[in-house]
């Protein structure tokens, strides 16, 4: 059923009752052309766009719980491609341009919302830093402009921009039209419209064991209602995020350049508009911005320690929420509604991988630290390229799981091999 | 007072005081009595429509008394104390108090926003995701329709309205340590109080309302011979006198983390007309327990009914409560539906404290004579087997129809029969608040014979008791409440006596006894509009047309839906919806399962989580001379930690200008500049000299004593990680300094490396970055100065050779004197206690005044090592090693390091990597701060070629210039750019250098 | 969170800064083998469930210690002292 | 070591020795001689009768493993201890003016403390004469209690006007207020 204001109308006059699943609930086949571990948004996305894109449409998605339960149900919704280093910069890009377009290549209002992603600068060598970046941008074609004081003022009333700040605002880089999107939207969409096109989605199935011909990938084994089952394919690709440690151990690669912490994130009650960007604040780590229900929807640092917990611990509250009212002294009464927690899977030099191998038939990605939703229609596009063809698109070959090794990582931070410090 | 205001008289308004207080709502002036919430006195004067529900607009009461309530949402204060969505239902009444209406407009009784009803089907779930995708277009066109609808969707949307004035309170934190927390002081709580602190262990115990005691507070029983209010009362009093008991009152525990870490809230201030300034608002309690026993009750939940949400519908024992403890009547006429006994109470209660109830009506045929009797005891007509089809009345209840009701197959009979009332009280059963074990992970577990998710297993030290494990009544209330602080004590290790071990009898109760599990019936399905959610608008349709979507899940149920989302957290419709969810899947409630309970229990304040640090969000680090600067007008500005002066600017003087001629100062004569910021490192042992040489790229083995030496440290896979120069005092005794921005990682890293990989080292680590003021004097006339004021050693060239050490004194402070050079010219470090750091300053600056010395700020300080070509913070940037710039000599090959082995990887010996160089504008333009080096006309600038890291005006050249990272930079000088600028809107022609710009062979600091 | 830090006692997590998997061993000093440093620069196990990692009571006493948590539950199994002082605080 | 500059505290604008009420007082001071001395792992008997044998009045408070913090109410001390402690046994830092020394005492001085110090101060947990390091956000400390209801807080000299700043406002809540 195609969405649109006509058919909610229709559907309203006969009381609702003709909507139909937003995708099937099929029982597996033995063999698929493709297996995508993991029904979160990139393994949503890589799906649709290998039966898109590349015309592959005999395709498993397998997701241990319910659709959409990891990563992309948890962050904060914001979208921006706001990089410093070449590679990154030109794949969030390629992110920014699918994003435009989503909801209509999915028919499902993603609520994509260019409202502008503001990073604070506090003193005059981070101005530079961000004039650095927002060049850099502008020459890979992004839009960035680098605002004053003032400026960042008059785009976010409650800001404290005093010069009592403890610090003090100098102004900040805006990229104009980066933004949210509504998390679970993509998800549903991406499941839908690639159900549409004939992929099969597997929830409530987890994977416990991979499938080999010799030294090559062939399938997975899982569990399904209780009932253990083999599915076969030529192509097995994983996209599970924090899990991917788990996963690939079952695939017996026992180490990663990877570890998995916990990232918490947070929302406060609604209330009407008050901040119309996302604003991160320079002088720590915060990001917020405003959800259309009213909620802000901020969160910072991870938890420093490993864990796969999707729950964390009190003092990144109190660093958070410092930080906020520190930026916004308005905030102080507003009350935090909720907070949850996000298993990362984070990379030694925080930025992705997207490859073939690290066995044969085999194809990761991985590696996306806190940046996981807004790569999720690039990150399937690039994955898709890279299934499809047994090599990488363009924008994503430096992505590769040797780069650690060979001394070229892609450190947008530049705080080396410690993984919690991205 | 209005005709809602029961006869007060013992047991009647058992909250109130005989105080008469005066408050606002909407701007119209009330009055209500001390001890009464803020809905408990709305309710009083008579106003029953307090707010406006989220999406349909649609008209709404009280709906509960306490914290769990999603209707009665208000603004309270104005100003920067405004404070939207507050439950009136929590607010204490004080003199003066403010409060508004919200999300309406214009006013709570008529809101233009109601038309929403009209398209509640469209509106349905999922509505936002089917449709305002717009006309298909390419890029941004695509996504402008959702732009522009968006807008609208935003103000329709939200609750009440934020305000951007700062919050002119404060917020505080306490940290407190205790073997037992109670949580919750009802009568389980209590009697795991009383058990643990006979015991003399430390207990704290929270109780969220203003006094302690839970339901006992409005309790018709009797304890012990007295009713269950005053035994409460005496009980705490006693508590409190013991000296290993804390009792925290208006204590929300709203968090519990890992390790029986609790998180509190105390609400300080709130309910004072008068605040004390020094007083916090609101106070965090960060708690940890060795155990804990929960005892956090039950939260009564309705049933779904078409029309359920009408103002004067609300939960029975909140009803009960409004009459008992406030000696309000919920109405004037009230029908209680339920479906289990405590609707009957509530019945019998209300009737008690003088409210009129008319009928009550109950799902089940079979109800015990003993609870029929309680019907009877308040003249109410029993309607059981019935239910109610729909409601009377649009803005309020003017009556039910009720109808017979088929307990086995959910129908309503074709029967009706209409009875007159203003008032619903429902009970629909009890839900246990485990939401804190919850937030644990606890995995709750669904009780059939209950009809309630209970707890399940700890997955830490606490123990469940009371109506939140499932042990409802006073008499297994007290039981579980001993059991549960046995277990507790026994977490901490405290032996009990035997005898005290038992469980005793308990007090002597004389009360109902009731059975507390209801009918299996969460919705009455006849068709109408039926509200799961109150706050949000989920409607049991919204529930079905999920399910018909294929969103099952709980999960996908409540995101899909929004169910259990809003402010309230579903506390009262969470497993109404699941249970229709269940029905409509055909599956028991337990195979559906529950959603995760997430912090914090309710909405709290983030002024208050952040507690102290509002307003105080990082401590400042001040040099010696930090006064000083301020002082002397320097531009003094947050450098991480650190406070540190910019410029020293005169009169009418910008920046730039001072920072000119700062270094021109500085360059033809002498300035002093505070380098207390440095970080300094005590390294000592007999294996000070190897670790240091395993930690430096660079040899430190044969460092003679008496000298100092730069040094470069990189991370393990070959990067550079820091650099500074390190003093040989002695044999075995060195100070090693930092950069500024680095001195807390280095001191880990070294520390790191000393514990972990090489324990056998007998190596000493300090921070003295504290200990010591630092203040560099530079300039060709620098020894001149130092020659005017120091006494007690030789600072010519012979006495103290570069790079060489000394100690002196000056101005009768003992200094260390080393002769470092950043700026190039001939320089000198000189350090000194901090305490004496102010003095050394004043002492130089007198000194230098023949030679017309000047202070300069950081600006200068980098500007003359621009210049110099040295390298700092924007050059070690995490992603270049020592080859990247230039410094690829001061790897040794003789010795393994940190950082060696990967430092050989092939890639780092490519020619086409970011390289150091310096570039100057040909045009006299300025070149801004991160531009990036192009080959290309402003319009086509080509893609970047690298990027400046460093720039400034250089005095010594003439011109604009700036150190850089250019690919292959070592082999480009005299190849002519442009550094383009962008965002600054600049585009400069430039020549690449090398980047020794100034007296490349160093004869100015050696000379 | 609370560790308990071999001299100091049972502190909040937050006075301690983590240093990763203690699993990940730096070869001797005189080992040039790049792929040997490599595999500790970068290879991580990263179990879920069992993980020995280290921490430095840098709030307190700056005493590293190797803690076996676990990273499901973060329930914390042991807190061992490591460095110069190991054995006398074991 | 005679004719010594006057040192200067951060604090000497600041913090005048006052009290509201006698549930708080408040007061700082300079030390004469703050040393550290860290001894090797297998000289720690040796280093603490050294320690011992050249004790002035005031403190000897154990911060870590083999490890002393010393404050003595004589100049010079650093120099002392090492002519004692040579290399072979341990080392000797000088931190007399790494630190500045915040009093704090009265009924509610446990109070103040633990409203910003997450550290048990109950007796049993913190003995009269023992010393605990600890931190108040991102400001170290080493605190020492002298009494059952008074502390000596040594704070590092760059951070000690942000930790008066706090400590000040805690204590308005009980009673202290600036005169």
């Amino acid at each position: 059923m195609r969405y649109s204001a006509f058919a909610i109308l229709k559907n309203a006059l006969r009381g609702n009752r003709d909507w139909v699943p937003a995708w099937r609930k099929p029982e597996p086949r033995s063999t698929y052309d493709v297996i995508i571990v993991g029904g979160g948004g990139h393994g949503l996305s890589t799906a649709f766009y290998l039966a898109s894109v590349h015309g592959i449409t005999n395709v498993a998605v397998i997701e241990k719980g319910y659709l959409g339960s990891g990563n992309v149900g948890r962050n904060t919704t914001i979208v921006r491609s706001n990089y410093r280093l070449t590679p990154n910069s030109g794949f969030y890009e390629k992110s920014m341009e699918l994003w435009r377009e989503l909801s209509h290549a999915l028919n499902y209002n993603v609520m994509f919302s260019p409202r502008g992603v503001l990073n604070l600068a506090h003193t005059p060598g981070q101005m530079d830093t961000h004039a650095e970046r927002g060049n850099q941008m502008r020459l890979m074609g992004v839009q960035s402009e680098l605002l004053d004081r003032d400026q960042v003022a008059r785009l976010n009333p409650g800001l404290d921009v005093s010069g009592s700040a403890r610090f003090p605002v100098h102004g900040g880089l805006l990229q104009p039209d980066a933004g949210n999107a509504r998390h679970d939207a993509v998800a549903w969409g991406y499941a839908r419209a690639a159900d549409q096109l004939g992929v099969d989605i597997l929830e409530n199935t987890e994977v416990v064991g991979f499938l080999k011909d010799g030294e090559r990938i062939a399938g997975v084994e899982v569990m399904r209602n209780g009932e253990p089952m083999e599915i076969r394919a030529a192509k097995t690709a994983v996209a599970v995020a924090g899990n991917t440690g788990r996963v690939m151990k079952m695939a017996g690669v026992d180490k990663l350049p990877i570890e998995t912490t916990v990232l918490q994130a947070f929302v406060s009650e609604s209330i009407k508009p008050i901040i119309p960007t996302v604003t991160t604040f320079g002088a720590g780590h915060l990001y917020v911005s405003q959800s259309d229900k009213g909620g802000l929807v901020f969160g910072g640092n991870i938890d420093y320690y490993n864990s796969y917990a999707q729950r964390g611990n009190l003092p990144v509250w109190e660093e958070v929420t410092g930080e906020l009212i520190a930026m916004f002294p308005a905030f102080a009464r507003l009350r935090l509604l909720r907070c949850w927690g996000g298993v990362m899977d984070m990379s030694m030099d925080g930025s992705p991988i997207i490859a073939t191998g690290p066995l044969p038939g085999m194809y990761l990605n991985a590696g996306w630290c806190y940046g996981g939703f807004k790569a999720t229609p690039a990150s399937g596009w690039c994955f898709a390229h890279t299934i499809a063809n047994d090599k990488a698109h363009r924008l994503n070959e430096a992505f590769t799981l040797e780069r650690f090794k060979d001394g070229n990582p892609i450190d947008e931070l530049g705080a080396g091999p410690t993984p919690w410090y991205h | 007072m209005s005709a809602f205001r029961l006869n007060l008289r013992d047991g009647v308004g058992t909250n109130l005081s005989d105080k008469s207080i005066s408050f606002s709502f909407d701007g119209k002036s009330y009055r209500g009595i001390e001890g009464d919430t803020l809905a408990s006195a709305l309710l009083a004067n008579g106003l029953s429509i307090i707010g406006r529900s989220f999406k349909y607009h649609r008209p709404r009461g009280v709906f509960t008394a306490g914290s769990e309530e999603p209707n009665a949402l208000v603004t309270l204060h104005s100003g920067g104390r405004t404070e939207p969505n507050i439950r009136a239902t929590e607010v204490e009444l004080f003199e003066g108090l403010v409060a508004r209406s919200q999300n309406r407009r214009p006013s709570v009784n008529f809101d233009l926003m109601a038309v929403n009803q009209l398209a509640g089907k469209a509106f349905s779930a999922g509505f936002y995701y089917k449709t305002f995708m717009g006309p298909a277009l390419r890029g941004h066109k695509a996504t402008r329709f959702w732009w522009v609808c968006e807008q609208f969707i935003r103000r329709a949307a939200g609750l009440g309205r934020g305000t951007t004035i700062p919050d002119p309170d404060h917020y505080a934190r306490m940290n407190a340590f205790c073997d037992i927390l109670v949580v919750g002081s009802g009568a389980a709580g209590l009697a795991a109080a009383r058990r643990v602190a006979a015991s003399g262990v430390r207990v704290i115990v929270c109780e969220e309302s203003a006094r302690a005691g839970g339901a006992l507070a409005s309790s018709p029983d009797f304890i012990d011979g007295e009713p269950a209010r005053e035994w409460s009362a005496d009980q705490i009093a006693e508590l409190s006198a013991m000296d290993n008991v804390s009792i925290l009152t208006r204590t929300t525990v709203q968090g519990y983390f890992d390790d029986n870490t609790f998180f509190a809230i105390e609400r300080v201030t709130d309910h004072l007309a008068h605040k004390d300034r020094t007083v916090p608002r609101q106070r965090a309690w960060n708690i940890r327990a060795k155990s804990a026993v929960i005892a956090t009750g039950a939260l009564e939940r309705p049933m779904v009914f078409a029309g359920n949400d009408r103002p004067g519908i609300m939960l029975a024992d909140s009803a009960r409560r409004y009459a008992v403890e406030f000696g309000t009547a919920p109405g004037r006429a009230v029908a209680v539906f339920t479906n289990n006994d405590t609707g009957w109470l509530a019945a019998r209660d209300l009737a008690k404290a003088g409210v009129i109830v008319t009928a009550i009506v109950d799902v089940r045929t079979d109800i015990e004579a003993s609870i029929r009797v309680l019907g009877e005891e308040c003249r109410a007509t029993i309607h059981s087997g019935s239910a109610i089809r729909s409601v009377k009345g649009m803005r309020g209840v003017n009556g039910i129809v009720i109808a017979t009701y088929n307990e086995l197959t959910g129908e309503l009979g074709a029967d009706s029969k209409t009875i007159a009332c203003d008032c619903v009280a429902v009970s629909g059963g009890w839900s246990p608040a485990f939401h804190l074990t919850s937030q644990q992970g606890g995995k709750p577990v669904w009780d059939t014979e209950l009809q309630a998710f209970l707890p399940g297993d700890p997955l830490q030290k606490w123990h469940g008791a009371g109506a939140m494990a499932g042990e409802f009544g006073l008499a297994q209330a007290f039981r579980s409440g001993e059991e549960a602080a046995l277990k507790a004590l026994a977490d901490t290790g405290v032996a009990m006596p035997k005898q005290a071990a038992k469980i005793g009898s308990g007090p002597d109760i004389d009360g109902d006894e009731i059975d507390y599990a209801p009918a299996p019936v969460f919705e009455i399905n006849s068709g109408g509009k039926s509200f799961v959610d109150l706050q949000h608008d989920v409607t049991a349709e919204d529930v079905r047309l999920a399910h018909r979507e294929g969103f099952v899940s709980v999960e996908h149920l409540k995101r899909y839906t929004t169910l259990g989302m809003a402010t309230d957290q579903g506390k009262t419709s969470n497993v109404t919806g699941l249970a229709i969810m269940a029905a409509a899947s055909n599956k028991p409630i337990a195979d559906t399962g529950t959603t995760r309970f997430r912090p914090p229990y309710t909405p709290v304040a983030m002024g208050a989580i952040a507690g102290e640090k509002y307003g105080h969000l990082a401590a400042e680090r001040l040099t010696p001379m930090h006064d000083i600067h301020v002082e002397s007008g320097a531009g003094m500005y947050a450098n991480g930690p650190w406070m540190r002066p910019e410029t020293y600017n005169l009169p009418g003087e910008t920046v730039e200008q001072a920072y000119i001629r700062e270094t021109k100062a500085v360059r033809a004569g002498v300035g002093i500049v505070d380098v207390s910021t440095l970080g300094k490192i005590d390294v000592q042992g007999p294996d000070a000299a190897e670790f240091l040489n395993r930690v430096y790229t660079n040899g430190f083995a044969k460092l003679p004593v008496g000298k100092a030496r730069y040094g470069l440290m990189l991370r393990e896979d070959g990067f550079l990680f820091d650099d500074g120069t390190t003093w040989r005092f002695d044999e075995h005794r060195y100070l090693m300094t930092t950069t500024t921005a680095g001195a807390g990682r280095v001191m880990e890293h070294l520390e790191y490396y000393r514990d972990f990989v090489w324990p056998d080292l007998k190596v000493a680590l300090a921070s003295v970055s504290d200990e010591w003021a630092g203040v560099a004097v530079a300039g060709p006339k620098s020894r001149e100065l130092l020659k005017v004021c120091v006494k007690k050693c030789d600072v010519s060239d012979k006495g103290l050779p570069f790079m060489g050490l000394v100690d002196g004194v000056i101005a009768d402070i003992p200094v260390k004197i080393a002769r470092l050079s950043f700026s190039g010219e001939l320089a000198f470090e000189v350090y000194c206690g901090a305490h004496w750091g102010s003095a050394l300053w004043h002492a130089l600056m007198s000194a230098g005044r023949k030679l017309d010395v000047v202070p300069y700020g950081l600006e200068a300080l980098s500007t003359l090592r621009i210049e110099k070509g040295h390298v700092a913070g924007p050059e070690l940037n995490g992603r270049t090693t020592p080859h990247d710039l230039g410094l690829s000599g001061m790897v040794s090959s003789k010795k393994n390091f940190v950082g060696s082995v990967l430092l050989q990887r092939e890639t780092f010996s490519k020619q086409d990597r970011l390289q150091l160089v310096a570039v100057k504008s040909l045009d006299g333009q300025r070149i801004r701060g991160g531009s990036h080096l192009v080959a290309g006309s402003k319009d086509e600038p080509g893609i970047s070629q690298g990027h400046t890291t460093s720039t400034c005006f250089s005095p010594e050249l003439g011109c604009y210039i700036s150190l850089a990272l250019l690919e292959g930079g070592y082999k480009r000088h005299g190849e002519k750019l442009f550094a383009t600028n962008p965002v600054r809107d600049a585009h400069v022609a430039i020549e690449v250098l090398s980047h020794h710009m100034v007296d490349p062979e160093g004869g100015r600091m050696r000379g | 969170m609370r560790l308990t830090c071999p001299y100091c006692g049972p502190r909040d997590h937050q006075e301690f800064t983590y240093r990763g998997d203690a699993t990940a061993a730096r070869p001797a000093l005189d080992n040039t083998s790049v792929d040997d440093h490599n595999a500790y620069v970068y290879d991580r196990s990263n179990p879920d469930g069992l993980h020995r990692e280290l921490w430095n009571h840098t709030s307190g006493c700056r005493t590293h210690m190797i803690v076996e948590r676990n990273t499901v539950t973060h329930d914390v199994v042991s807190c061992e002292p490591v460095g110069p002082f190991a054995e006398q605080l074991k | 070591m005679a004719n010594l500059a006057e040192k200067l505290s951060p604090l000497h604008e600041l913090a005048m020795p006052r009290s509201g009420s006698d549930k708080i007082i408040l007061s700082e001071r300079l030390c004469d001689s703050l040393v550290q001395v860290q001894a090797w792992p297998d000289s720690v008997g040796e280093v603490e009768k050294l320690i011992n044998g050249t004790r002035g009045k005031r403190s000897v408070m154990p911060t870590g493993p083999g490890r002393w913090l010393i404050d003595d109410p004589a100049e010079g001390l650093e120099d002392k201890l090492r002519k004692k402690i040579g290399a072979e046994l341990g080392a000797v830092t000088g931190l007399t003016h790494a630190r500045v020394v915040v009093s704090i005492s009265g009924e509610k001085a446990t109070w103040v403390l633990a409203s910003g110090i997450a550290l048990d101060f109950d007796l049993s947990a913190f003995p009269t004469g023992t010393t605990q390091v600890g931190h108040h956000h991102e400001i170290g400390l080493t605190i020492h209690r002298t009494g059952e209801n008074s502390f000596d807080l040594y704070v590092f000299t760059s951070l000690v006007r942000s930790f008066w700043q706090w400590i000040e406002k805690a204590s308005a809540e009980p009673g202290f207020s600036v005169v």
